[in-house]
C-alpha cells in the first residue's frame, strides 16, 4: 500500500465548482453523491449487501444526499468495473462496495478515478495486493477498506453456546466465502475453548448451504440435525436462517443469528426465544462513520487505509465493531452478561487469541467432535 | 404506365415473398412488440421514468457519455455475445437434425470446466484449452447422443440430467484451482497468461478492453461455417435428412445413429467452445459453489429462434439479446427491478413463437393478391 | 427415518403434481416445457395468498384458498402456452422455454413491485408467509403431515380415473395420439388441447406452491423453483405418461432427493464419508441410468409437439 | 314428422349439387353434382388428385364448399363439421384410416359417441352393441385388441363398425380396397352388398375398375375437379370408364415379350428375419433366386412376412440367419449403403416414411441414393448443387414427373402419383442389377399404373432382375415371369403365371395348400 495523498486531492476533484474554494468542508458536503455497487447478491440478500444498502440509504436520506445503487449484470470483475465506471459517469463520487469480490475491480478503477472516494467493505489487503502484499494496512490513496474480524463474534457465539450448556451444536454457513469461513472458524474455536473449560463433550455439525437462502432441501438437512439431537445452530449467511429457524421451531431448538441482532426478526416470525444470541459485526456503523467523515471533511483520516475492525475497547463494548447483543442474548446462570464482558476484555487484552485463517473451510478442534458435511446442495 | 406500376408491385411482392426477408421482418416485429410490452410494464411500475428507462435499455453502452467508455463496454457486450452465439449455434445445429439440445447448458459447463482446468491446473496454452473445451463439451453431447441413438432416451431429459451432473462435477474438479479465500477459480491472467485468448490487437479497437479477443471474430466465423456446412455440404444434407425423416435417411443408407451422435458431438463442442470463449478471456471466474446451471445455454435457445433458425440471423440475434440484457443493468434500480430486461427478452422469445404464423399469414396474403391480380387480367 | 419418509413424500408430492400436469398436456398433444415457469407463477399466487390471508382462519379454509389461487395463477399463465401453441401453432419447445424465462423475470418484478408499494425501502422479491403457512401442516408425532401430500394423492387418483375411465380422458388422449381421427369423429381438437394445457397449468401451479412451502416460510422469487419443473418432466417420461407409474417414479426421485439432504442422519451413510456433491448428483445419475434401461420401449403420445392444423392431412 | 314425409318423397338419399371447393391455387371441385340413390352403391372414379376425397370431405363436413348445396332426402342441409354429418347419418371410412393406434378397437369405435353414466364410461354397453353389429354384418373383430396389433383388414372393419355403431345410413368409403388383400377385398365387397341390402346408401371410391364393375350400381367420374358424368354399371365396361376418367384409351393389361432368364443376380439361402412388432420370426428359412431378365413376384396376403423379407434384403433389418448374395457377392452383413452401391435398388412400400424426405426439394430427393457420389459432391464434402439440379431436370423430363415448381418443388406438396414416379425414376436411373419394388402401384390411378408397369417391364427387357412384391393378384398375374407365394413367413409355392390361375394362387396364399420351394 502507498501513503495517503494530500488533503486537497480527495475532496476537490469531486466537482469543478468546488475546486476554487479548496478545503471548505461544508461546501464539499453539498457536492458528494453516493453510489453503492452490489456484490453478486442483490440488496435484499439479508446479508452484507442489504446491511450496506440500508446504512447508505438511511444516511443519505437524513443528509439529503443523492444515493443510488448499481447491480452488475453478472458475477464478474468486468461487470463490477462496468458499474463503477457507470456510477462515476453518472456523477457519483463516493462509491461503496460490499464484498471481497470487489478487490480486482478496485485495482482496476482506483487509479483511473483518483478523485472518487472508494469505500470497500470486507476487502482485505491480501485480496487487493495478492501474494506481494506488505500488510502495512495501506492501499490506494482514494480507497478505504474495512475488514471485520468475524472470527471474534464467531468465537464469542461458540463460547457462549457451550457455556450456556449446549453440547450439540451446528454451524450452517451460506456459501464458503471468507467472511463466513472466519465466522465458522471462530465459532469452532470458541466452542472448543469452552468445552475445554467445562469438560463437556461437545459435538458440532458443520456444513455449508451453498446459497444464501433457505429452501426445502436445507430445511430437510436442518430437520435431520435438530431431530438428531442438535440443540443450537449458528445460521451464518443471509437468509439461510429461514431453514434453520423453520426446523428449530419444530423441536424447540435454538438458533444463533449473524451480522446483526437477528433476535427480533427470527423470534418475531418463528417464536419467542428461538434466537439465543447473534454474532454481530458493525457494517452499518462503518458505513455511517465513513459517510459522516466524508460529509464532515474528515475523509483523509480514512483514505488509503485498510482497517481491521474488531474489538476496540475491553471496557466499553459499544465502541466495538464486533460482539454479541447485550439486550437480546438469552443469558443464563452458566453464562451471564458478566461472563460475556470478561470474555470481551480477555479478547481485547490479548489474553485470548483467535486465529483468523480464512482458508479454514474445514476447521478442526481438540475438544469438540466436528462432523463436517461440506456443501448440502 | 400501368405495366410499370405492376412491375414494381410484383418486385415488392417478390421481395416480401423471400423467406429470408420474411424472417428478418418477423424478428424485427418481435423485437418491436417485445420492447413495447416491456415499456408498458415499466409504465405500470412507474410511469414517470418509463420512457427514459426503455431508452436506457436500448442504449446499453451508449449511456456512457464518453466515446471511449462506450467503445469499451460495447466490447464487453460483444465478449458476452460470443459465447451466447456459440450456445445458440449448438442448439441450432442439433435442431436441424431434429434434436432439441437443451443439454447445451451442461455442455457449456463441461467446456468451462475443461478449459479452466487445463489452463489453471495443467498450465496449457490457450489453443489446447480450447481443444479441451471442445472435447469436453462434445463428450457431454455424445452422452446424450448415445443414449438417444442406442437406448431411445429422450434427449431433452438426458440433457437436463446431464446439465446437473455436469455442474456438480465441474464444481468438484475446479475446487482444486480455486482461490484459497473465495469460491472463485484463480485469476487466469495471473496464473497462466498463455492461456488467455490472444487479442491480435482487437482490444485497441475497443478502448483497450482487455477482454476483447479473437473469440468474437472466431464465433462469427464459426457461425458462417455452420451455415456453409448445413446448406452446402454432404454432411449437412445428411444431418437435415436425418432430422426431418429419420426412416428415409436410414433407407437411403445414411448411418442415422452415427449422425445423431456426431450431431450432438458437434453441438456439444460448439457449446463447450462457447464457454472457453468466455472463460479464457478472463472475463469471468468460475464460482465452484454455484448451485444452478449457468443460463447461457438456455438463452441460446432464445437467440436461435430470434435468429430465425439461421446461423447468420443468429449472429445478430445473439448480439441483440446480449445488448438489451446488458442495457438492463444500467436501469435506475431504485425505481425498476433489473429483471425487467430479462422480462423483455422473455417476451421477445415468446413472440418468436408466432413467427411461423406470421410468415404463413404473409404468404397467404401474397398468394391471394397474386390470384386476384391474375383473375383481374383475365 | 421419519424425516426421510416425510421429505420423500413432500418432494414426491411436488413431482407428482407437476408431472401429472405435464402428463395431461402431453396426452392432449402439447409438450409443456414451461412447467417450471407455471410453477413459479402458481407459487407466487399461493405465496401472496398466504401472506395476506388472516392466519387465524380455520386451516382448511387457508389450504383451500391457497389451492384456488395457485390454480388460478397456473391456469392463467398456462393460457399463454395454449394460445401460442394451439391457436398459433408456435413451436412448443420454444414457447415453453420462453415461459420459464418470463415467469422468473415477471414473478420477481411483481414481487418487488408489491414490496416496494408496501414499503419503499423493501426492494426484495421475498414474500413471507410464516404465520399462515402453519395451517398447511399437521404434526402427527414426529411426522409432519402436509395437506398437500393428500392433495397430490387425490390428484393422482383423479388423474387415473379421468384419463382411463371418463369420456374426457378418452377424447383427450385421442387428440394427443391422432388428432385427425379425433376431429373426424367430431371432437374439437383445439378445445381438448386447451383443456389439457389448462389442466397442466392447474396442477403445476399447485406444484409450485407446494414446492416453495415444503421447507421454508418465505420465498425469494429470484430463485425460481430451481429446476424442479424439469425434474418433473423426467418423472413424467420415466413414468411413461401413466399416472400410476408417475406416482412410483416420483416416489423414487423424491426418495433420492430426500436422501441427499438427510443422509447425515444415518450413521452408516455418514460413516461412508461420501462427498456431498455425490449425493447431490445422485437423483440425476440414478434417473439417467434408469431411463437408459427403460426407455427402449417408451412411447410418447404420437402427436405431441405437432401443432394441429385442421386443413392438413 | 314433416321431415319424414319429405324424405319419403325423394328418390335420393344425398344430393350434392354444383359443389365448388377451392384450395389456394387450385379448384379441387369445380361445380360437381352427384346424386346418391337410397340403397345403392355409387362409385366415384377419378385420377389421383381429381378431387374425390375433397368432395367426400365436403360431404362429411371436414371442408366447407364455397358454392353449391347439399340435400339430404331432398331437403337442403348445412354440414359444418363431422358432428353435423353424423347427426344426418353420414359416416365415412377415410382413405387414411383415422384410428388411434394405441387404443383398443372398442375405444376407437365409441370415440366421440361414448355412453357415460355419472361421468364414467360405460364400455360394457358399447361392447354388447358392437358384438351384435359384428355378428349381424359378419365383421369379425376383437373389441379389446389394440389397433397397432391387428391387421389392416381388421382395422378397416373397425372403421366400418364405427359407422354402423353411429347408426349411419349413408356410408362413404374412400379407397377402402387400396390396402386390402384379395380375400379381404372380396369380403368387403360382400359386406358392402349386405349393407346396401339393409337399405344403406354407399358412396365408394376406388381406382380399381374391376371392383367398381363388380359391386357398384352406378358410377360418377371426376376429372381434374370437374364432373364428367354418371353411368349405370350394367351399361358400361372398364374401357369406357377409364376413357371417361383419363380422357384417352388406356392399356389395362401389360404386354411383354417372352425372355429366357440369364445368370443369378440375387441368391437367398435360408434367410430368417425377426419381426419388429411380435416376438417371433417374420421370415422363416426362405431360399430363392432372381435372375437376369426376369420379374419374380412375391405374392401373398398382407402381413405374411413380405415387408420383413424386403427389410432383410435391403438391410433395413438385420437377419438372424441365412445368406444373401448379390451378383455373386456376399452381402449378408453389408450395410444398406453397400447394398445400394453394389447394385440393389429398392422402391419402398411406404413412400412417405421411407421413400422421400418430404420436406426436401424434388431435386434433393432425386439424389437421395447418389448424393455422395463424385458426380454430386466434391472431395471436400460439398454438394454440387448445379449438377444436382441438372440431373433432377433430366429425370423430371425423362420420367415425366409433374410438379408445380420443377426441381425446386417441396416433395410434400406433390401428388402421390408423382411422388411415386420420382422414387421410381431415382431407383431405376441408378441402373441397378436388382430392382426390388414393393407395391409400387398402390393407391395410384390406372394411368399411373400403366406407366409403372411399363417401367418394370423395360428393366426386365434390358436384362436386369426385378423382384416385385405385390398384394394384387391382377398385377402379379399380368407382369411377373415367376410367382413365389408367401404364407406365414415361408415360401409355399412357385408358379408360372402362364400355367396357373388366380384361384390356385389364392389357395396357396390362404395356406390351404403348399409345396416345396427352394433355390
Ligand atoms: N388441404 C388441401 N390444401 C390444398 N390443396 C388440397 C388440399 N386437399 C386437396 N387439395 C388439392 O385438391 C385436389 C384434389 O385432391 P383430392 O385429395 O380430393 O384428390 P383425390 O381425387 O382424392 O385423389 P387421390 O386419388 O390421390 O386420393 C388436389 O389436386 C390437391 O392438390
Ligand atoms: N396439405 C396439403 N396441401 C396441398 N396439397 C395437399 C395437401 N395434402 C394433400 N395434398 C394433395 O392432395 C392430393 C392427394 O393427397 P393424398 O394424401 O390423397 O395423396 P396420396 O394418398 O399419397 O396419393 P395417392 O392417392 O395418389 O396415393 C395430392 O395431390 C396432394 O398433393
Ligand atoms: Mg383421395
Ligand atoms: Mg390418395
Amino acid at each position: 500500500g502507498s501513503k495517503a495523498p494530500a488533503n486537497d486531492g480527495a475532496t476537490a476533484g469531486a466537482s469543478s465548482e468546488a475546486k476554487a474554494d479548496g478545503d471548505d468542508a461544508t461546501e464539499a458536503t453539498a457536492d458528494f453523491k453516493v453510489a453503492m455497487v452490489t456484490d453478486y447478491g442483490d440488496i435484499t440478500d439479508q446479508s452484507f449487501n442489504q446491511s450496506t444498502y440500508e446504512a447508505c440509504q438511511t444516511f443519505c436520506n437524513e443528509n439529503k444526499i443523492d444515493f443510488t445503487y448499481y447491480k452488475p449484470e453478472g458475477d464478474s470483475t468486468a461487470e463490477r468495473v462496468a458499474m463503477i465506471d457507470k456510477a462515476v459517469a453518472d456523477g457519483y463520487n463516493v462509491v461503496v462496495m460490499p464484498g471481497y469480490a470487489f478487490a480486482e475491480a478496485i485495482t482496476e478503477t482506483a487509479e483511473t478515478y483518483p478523485e472518487v472516494k472508494f469505500v470497500a467493505l470486507d476487502v482485505s489487503e491480501f485480496d487487493l495486493e495478492g501474494e506481494t502484499s506488505d500488510f502495512n494496512n495501506e492501499t490506494y490513496p482514494n480507497v478505504f477498506s474495512a475488514v471485520y474480524q468475524e472470527e471474534l463474534p464467531g468465537y464469542m457465539a461458540g463460547y457462549a453456546a457451550v457455556k450456556m450448556g449446549f453440547t450439540k451444536l451446528g454451524f450452517l454457513g451460506g456459501m464458503a466465502v471468507p467472511a463466513v469461513i472466519r465466522y465458522g472458524y471462530g465459532f469452532v474455536q470458541g466452542a472448543d475453548a469452552a468445552a475445554k473449560e467445562t469438560g463437556a463433550s461437545v459435538e458440532l455439525n458443520y456444513a455449508y448451504g451453498n446459497q444464501f437462502y433457505g429452501d426445502a432441501d436445507i430445511t430437510a438437512a436442518m430437520d435431520t440435525w435438530y431431530q438428531g439431537g442438535t440443540e443450537v445452530v449458528f445460521a451464518c449467511g443471509g437468509g439461510i436462517f429461514t431453514s434453520a429457524a423453520e426446523a428449530a421451531a419444530k423441536v424447540d431448538g435454538k438458533v444463533i443469528g449473524v451480522d446483526v441482532d437477528q433476535a427480533a426478526t427470527i423470534d418475531g416470525q418463528y417464536g419467542k426465544g428461538i434466537t439465543v444470541t447473534s454474532a454481530m459485526k458493525g457494517l452499518k456503523a462503518t458505513v455511517n462513520t465513513l459517510l459522516s467523515a466524508i460529509r464532515d471533511g474528515q475523509w483523509d483520516d480514512y483514505a488509503g487505509k485498510i482497517s481491521n475492525l474488531g474489538i476496540v475497547s475491553g471496557e466499553d463494548t459499544s465502541l466495538n465493531y464486533v460482539g454479541l447483543p447485550e439486550d437480546t442474548t438469552v443469558w443464563n446462570d452458566t453464562f451471564t452478561k458478566d461472563d460475556y464482558l470478561k470474555l470481551v476484555a480477555d479478547l481485547a487484552s490479548g489474553a485470548i487469541k483467535v486465529s483468523n485463517d480464512s482458508e479454514a473451510e474445514k476447521p478442526s478442534a481438540d475438544n469438540v467432535k466436528i462432523n463436517f458435511q461440506g456443501n448440502i446442495k | 404506365m400501368s405495366a410499370q406500376v405492376n412491375k414494381t408491385m410484383a418486385e415488392k411482392e417478390s421481395i416480401l415473398a423471400k423467406p429470408a426477408v420474411q424472417s428478418i421482418i418477423a424478428s424485427l416485429l418481435c423485437i418491436v412488440v417485445g420492447l413495447f410490452i416491456g415499456y408498458i410494464a415499466l409504465l405500470l411500475i412507474n410511469a414517470e421514468g418509463a420512457t427514459e428507462a426503455i431508452i436506457t435499455i436500448i442504449k446499453n453502452y451508449f449511456t456512457y457519455p464518453s466515446k471511449a467508455a462506450a467503445l469499451k463496454y460495447c466490447g464487453n457486450t460483444l465478449v458476452k455475445a460470443a459465447p451466447l452465439l456459440m450456445c445458440a449455434l449448438s442448439i441450432q445445429f442439433c435442431y436441424q437434425a431434429g434434436l432439441f439440445n437443451i443439454g447445451a447448458a451442461g455442455q457449456y459447463v463441461a467446456g468451462a470446466g475443461a478449459s479452466l482446468f487445463c489452463a489453471l491446473k495443467l498450465g496449457m496454452p490457450w489453443y489446447l484449452c480450447l481443444v479441451a473445451a471442445l472435447i469436453a463439451g462434445g463428450l457431454f453431447g455424445v452422452a446424450v447422443g448415445f443414449l438417444k441413438a442406442y437406448l431411445n432416451v429422450n434427449e431433452v431429459i438426458s440433457g437436463i440430467m446431464l446439465n446437473w451432473i455436469g455442474l456438480y462435477t465441474v464444481n468438484m474438479i475446479l475446487s482444486s484451482v480455486k482461490e484459497s479465500a473465495s469460491p472463485y477459480t484463480v485469476s487466469l491472467e495471473k496464473t497462466n497468461a498463455a492461456a488467455v485468448l490472444p487479442s491480435l490487437g482487437l482490444q485497441k479497437l475497443f478502448s483497450n478492453n482487455k477482454y476483447v479477443t479473437i473469440a468474437i471474430p472466431l464465433a462469427v466465423i464459426i457461425a458462417i461455417l455452420i451455415k456453409v456446412v448445413l446448406s452446402m455440404t454432404v454432411f449437412g444434407y445428411e444431418i437435415k435428412a436425418t432430422g426431418i425423416a429419420k426412416d428415409a435417411a436410414k433407407y437411403s443408407g445414411m448411418k442415422e445413429k452415427r449422425n445423431i451422435i456426431l450431431t450432438l458431438f458437434i453441438g456439444g463442442a460448439l457449446a463447450g467452445i462457447g464457454a472457453a470463449f468466455l472463460f479464457l478471456t478472463g472475463y469471468e471466474q468460475w464460482s465452484v459453489t454455484q448451485s444452478s446451471v449457468p443460463g447461457m445455454g438456455f438463452n441460446g435457445i432464445a437467440a436461435t429462434f430470434l435468429g430465425g433458425l439461421d446461423p447468420i440471423g443468429t449472429i445478430f440475434a445473439s448480439y441483440f439479446i446480449q445488448h438489451i440484457t446488458s442495457g438492463g443493468s444500467y436501469l435506475d434500480k431504485n425505481v425498476y427491478p433489473s429483471q425487467i430486461s430479462d422480462f423483455i427478452s422473455a417476451i421477445i422469445i415468446y413472440l418468436c413463437g408466432f413467427v411461423l404464423f406470421f410468415k404463413f399469414f404473409l404468404n397467404s396474403r401474397i398468394k391471394n393478391k397474386k390470384n386476384n391480380a391474375e383473375g383481374g387480367n383475365k | 427415518m421419519v424425516l426421510l419418509l416425510q421429505y420423500t413424500l413432500l418432494f414426491a408430492s411436488v413431482l407428482i403434481l407437476v408431472a401429472l400436469g405435464g402428463c395431461f398436456s402431453e396426452h392432449s398433444g402439447v409438450i409443456n416445457l414451461g412447467l417450471e415457469g407455471i410453477m413459479v407463477m402458481g407459487a407466487l399466487g399461493g405465496a401472496l395468498t398466504l401472506k395476506y390471508i388472516n392466519s387465524s382462519l380455520p386451516s382448511l379454509l387457508i389450504v383451500l384458498a391457497v389451492l384456488v389461487v395457485s390454480i388460478v395463477c397456473g391456469v392463467v399463465y398456462s393460457m399463454l402456452l395454449a394460445f401460442a401453441c394451439i391457436n398459433f401453432k408456435a413451436d412448443q419447445t420454444l414457447v415453453g422455454t420462453a415461459l420459464n424465462l418470463l415467469a422468473a423475470a415477471a414473478a420477481t418484478v411483481i414481487a418487488k413491485t408489491i414490496n416496494i408499494a408496501e414499503d419503499p425501502n423493501n426492494v426484495s422479491s421475498t414474500v413471507q408467509y410464516v404465520a399462515a403457512k402453519k395451517a398447511l401442516v399437521v404434526n402427527i408425532g414426529k411426522f409432519q403431515f402436509n395437506w398437500f401430500m393428500l392433495v397430490a394423492f387425490i390428484a393422482l387418483v383423479c388423474a387415473y380415473v379421468v384419463l382411463y375411465k371418463t369420456r374426457f380422458g378418452l377424447r383427450l388422449m385421442a387428440c394427443g395420439e391422432h388428432p385427425q381421427a379425433a376431429d373426424s369423429v367430431g371432437i374439437n381438437v383445439y378445445k381438448m388441447r386447451w383443456a389439457g394445457v389448462l389442466i397442466s397449468g392447474m396442477l403445476a401451479g399447485v406444484g409450485g406452491i407446494v414446492y416453495i412451502t415444503a421447507g421454508v416460510s418465505e420465498w425469494k422469487f429470484e430463485n425460481g423453483v430451481a429446476g424442479f419443473g424439469f425434474l418433473a418432466l423426467a418423472v413424467m417420461i420415466f413414468g411413461q405418461w401413466k399416472p400410476i407409474n408417475i406416482g412410483l417414479a416420483a416416489l423414487l426421485f423424491g426418495f433420492f432427493r430426500a436422501l441427499s439432504n438427510v443422509y447425515s442422519g444415518f450413521d452408516f451413510l455418514a460413516a461412508l464419508n461420501i462427498p456431498g456433491s455425490v449425493y447431490n448428483m445422485m437423483p440425476y445419475i440414478i434417473s439417467l441410468i434408469v431411463l437408459a434401461f427403460t426407455s427402449a420401449n417408451s412411447r410418447a403420445p404420437k402427436a405431441e409437439g405437432i401443432p394441429y392444423d385442421k386443413g392438413s392431412r | 314428422m314433416e321431415e319424414t314425409k319429405v324424405a319419403d318423397n325423394s328418390e335420393y338419399a344425398i344430393e350434392m349439387l354444383g359443389i365448388t371447393k377451392r384450395f389456394p391455387g387450385i379448384i379441387a371441385n369445380d361445380n360437381v353434382t352427384i346424386q346418391l340413390k337410397k340403397g345403392e352403391i355409387h362409385a366415384l372414379l377419378g385420377e389421383n388428385g381429381a378431387g374425390k376425397s375433397t368432395l367426400m370431405s365436403v360431404l362429411f363436413g371436414l371442408y366447407q364448399a364455397e358454392e353449391g348445396v347439399i340435400k339430404k332426402d331432398g331437403k337442403e342441409v348445412q354440414i359444418n363439421n363431422p358432428n353435423d354429418a353424423n347427426d344426418l347419418g353420414i359416416g365415412m371410412v377415410h382413405q387414411h384410416f383415422k384410428l388411434v393406434q394405441c387404443f383398443s378397437v372398442l375405444d376407437n369405435i365409441i370415440l366421440g359417441v361414448e355412453t357415460v353414466k355419472n361421468g364414467l364410461l360405460q364400455k360394457d354397453v358399447a361392447r354388447k352393441k358392437i358384438t351384435e353389429l359384428s355378428e349381424k354384418y359378419g365383421l369379425k373383430v376383437d373389441p379389446d385388441a389394440k389397433i397397432e396389433d391387428i391387421t389392416v383388414g381388421m382395422q378397416q372393419r373397425t372403421e366400418i363398425l364405427k359407422m354402423l355403431y353411429r347408426d349411419n345410413e349413408i356410408l362413404i368409403f374412400d379407397e377402402p380396397t387400396a390396402v386390402l388383400t384379395p380375400a379381404e377385398i372380396d369380403e368387403l365387397m360382400q359386406i358392402m352388398k349386405n349393407l346396401a341390402k339393409e337399405g344403406k346408401s354407399i358412396l365408394f371410391i376406388s381406382h380399381k375398375l374391376a371392383e367398381i364393375m363388380s359391386v357398384a350400381d352406378r358410377c360418377s367420374v371426376l376429372r381434374r375437379g370437374k364432373y364428367i358424368g354418371t353411368v349405370n354399371i350394367s351399361e358400361t365396361n372398364q374401357e369406357e370408364l377409364s376413357r371417361m376418367m383419363i380422357g384417352r384409351d388406356v392399356q389395362l393389361v401389360a404386354t411383354k415379350e417372352d425372355k429366357t432368364p440369364g445368370n443369378v443376380i440375387l441368391h437367398v439361402e435360408n434367410m430368417t428375419v425377426p419381426s419388429k412388432l411380435h416376438h417371433n420370426n417374420a421370415v422363416k428359412n426362405v431360399s430363392f433366386d432372381v435372375r437376369e431378365g426376369e420379374i419374380v413376384c412375391i405374392a401373398g396376403i398382407d402381413g405374411n412376412g413380405q415387408t420383413e423379407l424386403v427389410y432383410g434384403l435391403s438391410g433395413l433389418e438385420n437377419i438372424t440367419s441365412g445368406k444373401i448374395e448379390l451378383s455373386g457377392k456376399d452381402i449378408t452383413h453389408a450395410s444398406i449403403r453397400e447394398r445400394s452401391t453394389s447394385g440393389m435398388s429398392h422402391i419402398p412400400e411406404d413412400r412417405h416414411k421411407h421413400g422421400l424426405v418430404l420436406d426436401y426439394s424434388l431435386a434433393y430427393n432425386l439424389v437421395l441414393q447418389r448424393y455422395f457420389e463424385p458426380e454430386f459432391s466434391s472431395k471436400a464434402g460439398f454438394l454440387k448443387k448445379g449438377e444436382i439440379k441438372k440431373y433432377a431436370d433430366k429425370l423430371i423430363e425423362q420420367y415425366d414427373i409433374r410438379s408445380s415448381q420443377g426441381a425446386d418443388t417441396i416433395s410434400r406438396s406433390m401428388s402421390g402419383g408423382n411422388q411415386q414416379k420420382a422414387i421410381i425414376a431415382r431407383e431405376i436411373d441408378k441402373d441397378p442389377n436388382l430392382l426390388i419394388a414393393v407395391q409400387p402401384t398402390r393407391g395410384l390411378d390406372v394411368g399411373a399404373i400403366e406407366y409403372i408397369h411399363r417401367q418394370l417391364i423395360a428393366r426386365r427387357d434390358e436384362g436386369h432382375a426385378v423382384l416385385l412384391v405385390s398384394l394384387e393378384l391382377e398385377e402379379v398375374m399380368s407382369i411377373s415371369d415367376r410367382i413365389l407365394v408367401m404364407y406365414e413367413g415361408e415360401l409355399v409355392g412357385e408358379f408360372d403365371p402362364k400355367t396357373t390361375t388366380p384361384e390356385e394362387l389364392g389357395l396357396y396364399m390362404a395356406g390351404a395348400k403348399r409345396k416345396e420351394v427352394g433355390a
